[in-house]
């Protein structure tokens, strides 16, 4: 006999292993205690469903009561996650499969939020500028959605992707969002590499060179970090504008210094501190907690701002230094 | 000889040796004593266990039992540095060099001489120094030296390792057959080596297979025979029929058989016309070899016999010319073509290329077979383990069983397997580079005897020997090479050992 | 022999391990009959996984006895994925598509062996450049495929599709698993790699040709056609891997379909008795061998490990199963 | 010789394409100096990276020449860049903690070297295992590393890690590239390395035992001990690369720091004249070869290559390469 054996299970399966899950862990692991669930937290290795699947199914094969899952790929995982939310209650969060006959989704919508990140850009560059996407990998729910929730905001209401040579600089092939060139059309992928996301950073630096209005936007957790390590490296800081995706300490600290514009974040600690107290919930048959929605993003500046109602969300502006004591108060308790 | 004098202690003493292997006894119980100064000839059949016994004097292996004493001292050598330092040194029957280095760097790899210290740093000058005396003991030219040994043949090769161990502190010099792939200018040499190590002090063991060395250089022998000391003899009762009678147990008369052909001198059966290969020659080349002959074929170490074996057999791409079997032209381009055609070839180095050493006896015997034991897609079992008694029993192959490892056998033993797969072929043409190789005197008389029966029955034999007695005995017919080239013809009844070194040399035909 | 011995216990440690946490596990009320069931689930489950490393792990064998070695493996079983989907995409029936991936993978197996046949470049380099090349072969053809995404566009092969599916991985029309259809696959594929192995001639040239490549020409085997075969059918039961990939995961992502799995595969391989020197294996032995990892990565998802300590204790187990089978072998070699 | 003409006449082409990148793109009014040194700039990022993947590459290679492989480099070089990170943050010294990361590179490498020669077990199976269980550690040290949360948890160790920073890496306090130090390292190392290689009994012996281990044996070589010797040093130059990184990267991440590194290190010295079969290889070759790498992800990348199809061309321009060297030797071997 297991000691926890009489304790309910709830698990979390994660889309890969990151700082930002560390969040999402101390998060679930709160919950857990409130609740008085065992959690069984895991993030898989790399970003891909092939990995993540063999957890899910040993996980229900096991007999846990509840599972909550960061979609992948929601087009291609709903069959599998619909065989699972028939066996065990399914939250899923991060990135949501609506279709799967889960409960509800915790988590922003990705493309919304990648609108905040667009809205950020116009803040900086109201009249229009170069920018450039980089991100992990376009091939997940999330690698898709963020980008094109930026550029479907800087095109709102002019050029959408219009195809075009930069005006200074005629080498640079790219498309117009509006009033904003985006280098090459394309976000520029490191495969999660966070070497290679310094040196593609780096490399755009090199070609872009002595082009005004300049805004990198950096959409994966590691990806503003990287940008500034290497606008720091060619005296470029300030000049060139950084912007940010998610809650990574070393892009709080740095937008509090004034390195980095602002960033968008989701607030993992509480994705996974829903998602057990809802699947802890529903194990008692409670379904009081079940969430409506997706779950409003918060957009970190150095100065922040008061609330506001966008897009039907209430949504929050707060400073970089009160925002990174929270973050650092959520990572204590998973010891990290 | 001034030696005779009794020495207060030996130089070395192996007392009581055993040792076992899995499924083989190799030595059991055996003694040997060796003087100051003295030329110590081991001989004994394939598998008698020379190597073993010499292997454990180096410290490359430990014996189960028994032991050794170096000037009187008891001796456990925990490895084959450690015999150096003491000055046992063994030249191994197999060549042991490292490859990819340049001859200086192996003549001194494990002792080089260094300066810095701790740093080691190479003493390039003093390496370069003496690597070209020791090259000049051994007849190298001094070019040699910064030569990566790959390049070598492998006489030349042979020699390096001969060399090395004459730049240590040597007291004991052990040489596990030195001379198999030298010719005889070379083997001399290396009796005036040896006569230049005894005159200062230094022990030699000598093993070979070739007993008329043994007759020439040794100032005693110790027999063995099964893993057992089978008897000693003194210098003056040094003769081939005594050496045979301990190391066979009876008497080998008729060691080269001399059966009438009628055959030689028939049809060509392959015919190599006007050939060029790829780094041979720029001459072309053309030879015959007749249906039922042996033609033997000499040369000094280097001459090319090697390479145009191999550019028959299809190793080297021909430039120009043709072969021709049986008057009609074939394509050689891989050994499998030639093989097809029935001709085939016992390389040079086995463990290189006559072996696949990890796997059965009976994996190497079948392997050029498959396509005759059943079809590619199924070999038929019942058929293989015939082929395989067929052929140990045959050849009188020493293994525990067909599947034993090859590597494990003794070197004769090797080579029979060598003979056994393509023998088990039905060859038209059988070539034979150096064929008796490490190969003991009963085996030798069996393979000749073996080679001429097929021979008899109309096999072509296109034999490649640098022992001067194999040659001499076996061939019907004798074509010298001399730096790629034909040099000449000797036809048996105008063959002695001086027109053939003449022609070896470059001289005139006589 | 003595090389299976070594595997067996490690898999025999591994599946009581497994078993053991179930039953200790196991809720108090439960009947031991549904936690039969429940284990037996996990392990067609953990089955059907290590049939889809058997199939690879066959093929990396077979290279590495002819003392070969491919790395392309991962990006072969990615790009065959993605090619896969994207080839029903456009039109292509199932049942054609199927032969025509796994001969596209045997083309690519070609193109490894004439490299490095002909041109004698080393098999460790060109299967690199394999990798990269493969890998951005699957990105050109595709982002992310999927088996929903593919019947969306052609409802026509809905059906095809799923008998393929139930036949090559075993799973009903709900996406449930019925039978370890893969691991059936590979016992077939790995009675015909026996066959040709130990059975016939083939299986001694690649022995030969592992062991002493210079002996096994001068023995008249034609060297170059039958390494280039080797490569050729490592390939193509690659290709076949990426299409049981296709047919199993929920969806495929071009960048990271099929990663790490020539590491996999080699491993299972040497596992299961495989000299990277060459000249050595057997066909039980990649079988089992490839049935390591599975069981390892299912056992420690299933003890619910911090993910934290995943990899290092999947690394010791594997080490130390290396080890003891050093040792079987080394004291079986002395009793002999 | 020879084997250094190939990759210096791909490394010429590859300089050539990227100097002609700049020219070409150089604005029409820009004046040459400001071209040039904006193409100084660019080579300085470069030779940067290569430091850092040469002094991988260099022991990467000297295992190579021995005939062994070394599959763990990139998780040591992970982890030990972790490793520094926790040490400071416990209060060492930079200056004591450098030379204590890099002696437990060199325990590590020691570990890998007693496993392969005491208990002899293959190299590829003991750095594999190695792989997993060096990640592992770096995992159970600490998530994610950084300078800035260093010197926040320490900020006595500010001004003697920017020196550090500053002689091993080239940064300035600001962040600023000011010389590729890492390249300089590298050569400082290499000159080390070649000394030992080509000047020293020590490098005798590696490339004997590489040809010919018996060889080595029976000339008194201790085999063993200078087998694990070259483990030792290749894990050393693994963990200092990880100080490297630690001192240039932003942040690194424990589950992904120095991911892939081995490959690349592999590719480095292959590409550079070794051979995998053991026994060759120059020190000068192995610089060289290691420079290919980032110099041809820089290219790809100033050029503006889409992000799908830049692994397709980075894997085929290694493939010609290979080639073109390939030639370039069996040409010079025909001629001599
Ligand atoms: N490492 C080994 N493992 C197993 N058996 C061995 C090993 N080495 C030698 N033997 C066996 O021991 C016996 C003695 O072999 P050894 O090599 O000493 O013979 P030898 O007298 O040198 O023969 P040859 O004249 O053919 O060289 C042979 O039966 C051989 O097969
Ligand atoms: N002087 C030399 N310098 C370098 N290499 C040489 C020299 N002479 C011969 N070789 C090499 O030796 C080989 C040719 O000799 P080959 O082995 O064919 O001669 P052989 O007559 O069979 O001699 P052996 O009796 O040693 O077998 C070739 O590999 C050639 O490159
Ligand atoms: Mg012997
Ligand atoms: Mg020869």
């Amino acid at each position: 006999g297991n000691n926890n054996s009489g304790k309910i299970k709830i698990a979390v399966v994660t889309n890969c292993t990151d700082p930002f899950w560390d969040l999402c862990e101390a998060g679930a692991k709160k919950a857990a205690q409130e609740n008085d669930v065992e959690l069984l937290f895991r993030q898989p290795e790399r970003m891909a469903a092939e990995v993540q699947k063999p957890v899910i199914d040993a996980w229900v094969s096991q007999g846990v009561s509840g599972i909550a899952v960061s979609v992948i790929d929601p087009k291609g995982q709903t069959e599998d996650l619909t065989l699972v939310a028939k066996k065990v209650p399914l939250v899923t969060m991060d990135n949501d499969a609506p279709d799967s006959g889960r409960i509800c989704y915790v988590g922003v919508d990705n493309k919304e939020a990648g609108r905040a990140v667009g809205r950020l850009v116009k803040k900086i560059l109201p009249n229009g500028g170069t920018i450039a996407l980089f991100i992990g990998s376009t091939t997940s729910a999330n690698g898709q959605a963020r980008p094109a929730g930026v550029l479907e905001e800087l095109a709102t209401p002019e050029a959408n992707g219009t195809r075009a040579k930069h005006p200074l600089r005629p080498e640079l092939e790219g498309k117009y969002y509006g009033k904003y060139f985006l280098v090459d059309g394309e976000s520029k992928t490191d495969d999660g590499l966070k070497e290679r996301a310094v040196t593609n950073a780096r490399d755009m630096l090199n070609r872009v060179d002595g082009v005004p209005d300049l805004c990198f936007v950096g959409l994966y957790a590691y990806n503003p970090p990287a940008i500034l390590e290497a606008v720091r490296a060619r005296s470029l800081v300030g000049k060139v504008k950084i912007v940010g995706f998610d809650e990574n300490p070393e892009t709080l600290k740095s937008i509090t210094s004034g390195d980095i514009e602002g960033t968008v974040v989701q607030d993992p600690y509480n994705y996974g501190y829903k998602s057990v107290e809802i699947l802890a919930a529903e194990v008692k048959g409670d379904r009081s907690k079940r969430l409506k929605g997706s779950a409003a993003y918060q957009v970190i500046t150095k100065d922040g701002g008061p609330e506001q109602d966008i897009n039907g969300l209430r949504i929050k502006f707060p400073k970089a230094v009160d925002y990174e004591r929270t973050v650092r108060d959520q990572l204590k308790s998973v010891g990290k | 000889m001034g030696l005779g004098r009794a020495p207060m202690t030996p130089r070395l003493r192996a007392n009581g040796i055993d040792k076992r292997f899995p499924g083989v006894v190799a030595l059991s119980g055996v003694t040997l004593t060796l003087h100051p100064a003295e030329v110590l000839a081991i001989v004994g059949e394939n598998g008698a266990g020379k190597s073993t016994l010499m292997k454990i004097l180096a410290g490359v292996y430990q014996p189960d039992a028994g032991s050794v004493e170096l000037d009187g001292h008891p001796v456990r050598f925990d490895g084959p540095r450690e015999a150096t330092r003491a000055g046992v040194v063994l030249i191994h029957q197999e060549l042991n060099l490292a490859e990819n280095l340049t001859v200086t760097d192996n003549l001194f790899l494990g002792r080089e001489p260094t300066t810095g210290g701790g740093l080691r740093v190479l003493n390039r000058r003093e390496m370069a120094a003496r690597a070209t005396g020791l090259l000049a003991e051994v007849g190298l030219p001094a070019s040699r030296a910064s030569v990566r040994v790959e390049t070598l043949p492998p006489g030349e090769k042979q020699l390096v390792e001969i060399a090395r161990a004459l730049g240590t502190a040597v007291r004991v010099l052990i040489m596990d057959e030195p001379t198999s792939s030298l010719t005889q200018k070379e083997t001399e040499r290396l009796y005036a080596v040896i006569d230049r190590l005894k005159a200062g002090g230094v022990s030699v063991l000598y093993i070979s297979h070739r007993l008329a060395e043994v007759v020439q250089c040794a100032d005693r022998v110790t027999v063995l025979r099964d893993g057992k000391n089978a008897g000693e003899l003194e210098k003056r009762s040094i003769t081939h029929d005594n050496m045979v009678r301990l190391m066979v147990g009876r008497d080998l008369t008729q060691f080269y058989p001399k059966i009438h052909r009628p055959g030689v001198g028939g049809a060509a059966v392959l015919t190599l016309d006007q050939i060029r290969y790829r780094g041979g020659p720029d001459a072309p080349l053309t030879l015959d070899v007749r249906a039922g002959e042996i033609l033997g074929m000499a040369g000094l170490v280097g001459a090319g016999r090697t390479e145009l074996s191999e550019a028959v057999f299809g190793v080297r791409p021909l430039v120009s010319g043709e072969l021709r079997l049986d008057g009609l032209p074939i394509r050689v381009s891989r050994p499998s073509d030639a093989i097809a055609a029935g001709v085939v070839l016992v390389p040079e180095d086995r463990r290189l290329h006559g072996l696949v050493a990890p796997e059965s006896v009976g994996f190497n015997l079948s392997l050029p077979n498959l396509d005759r034991l059943g079809s590619l897609f199924g070999v038929r079992r019942r058929k293989e383990s015939d082929l395989h008694r067929y052929w140990i029993d045959r050849l009188r192959i020493k293994t525990p069983s067909a599947a034993q490892p090859v590597g494990l056998l003794s070197g004769g033993n090797q080579q029979k397997v060598v003979y056994g797969k393509w023998l088990a072929r039905d060859p038209r043409v059988l070539i034979l580079d150096e064929p008796t190789r490490g190969v003991d005197v009963g085996a030798k008389a069996e393979i000749y005897a073996l080679i001429d029966e097929l021979a008899g029955r109309g096999l072509a034999v296109w034999m490649i020997t640098s022992d001067m007695e194999e040659l001499l005995g076996m061939s019907d017919r004798v074509v010298v090479m001399h730096e790629g080239q034909v040099a000449g013809e000797l036809s048996r009844d105008r063959l002695n050992e001086e027109a053939v070194m003449r022609l070896a040399t470059g001289g005139e035909e006589p | 022999m003595m090389r299976i011995l070594g595997v067996l216990a490690l898999l025999t440690a591994l599946y009581a391990g497994l078993v053991g946490t179930y039953l200790d596990n196991a809720p108090a009320h439960e009947p031991a009959s549904k936690t039969q069931e429940r284990i037996q689930g996990n392990l067609v489950d953990v089955a059907n996984i290590q049939g889809r490393y058997g199939v690879i792990a066959l093929g990396a064998a077979l290279v590495i006895i002819t003392g070969g070695i491919d790395l392309s493996i991962g990006a072969v079983v990615g790009c065959s994925a993605v090619l896969f989907g994207v080839l029903m995409q456009s039109g292509i029936h199932p049942f054609v598509a199927v032969p025509l991936v796994v001969l596209c993978g045997a083309v690519v197996g070609l193109g490894n062996g004439l490299l490095i046949t002909q041109l004698k470049l080393q098999p460790f380099l060109v299967t690199l450049c394999g990798m990269f090349v493969y890998r951005g072969a699957a990105r050109l053809l595709a982002g992310t495929v999927s088996r929903s995404q593919t019947i969306e566009m052609q409802p026509d092969f809905s059906s095809a599709l799923q008998s393929v599916r139930y036949f090559l991985v075993g799973k009903n029309i709900k996406g449930e698993l019925e039978f370890p259809a893969e691991f059936i696959l590979l016992l077939v594929l790995a009675g015909v790699v026996g066959f040709f192995l130990h059975r016939t001639a083939y299986g001694r040239y690649w022995y030969a040709i592992g062991h002493n490549e210079l002996a096994a020409k001068y023995a008249g085997v034609n060297v170059s056609r039958q390494r280039v075969a080797v490569y050729v059918i490592c390939s193509a039961l690659s290709a076949l891997a990426g299409v049981l990939l296709f047919l199993d995961m929920p969806s495929i992502q071009s960048d990271s379909g099929g990663q790490y799995l020539e590491l996999y595969a080699i491993l299972g391989a040497v596992l299961g008795g495989c000299s990277l020197r060459g000249g050595e294996g057997t066909a039980v032995g990649m079988v089992l061998g490839a049935m390591v990892l599975p069981v390892l990565e299912n056992l420690v998802s299933i003890r619910g490990l911090k993910s934290d300590v995943i990899p290092a204790v999947i690394g010791l187990t594997l080490l130390v199963g290396t080890i003891v089978d050093e040792f079987i072998r080394r004291r079986s070699r002395l009793n002999r």
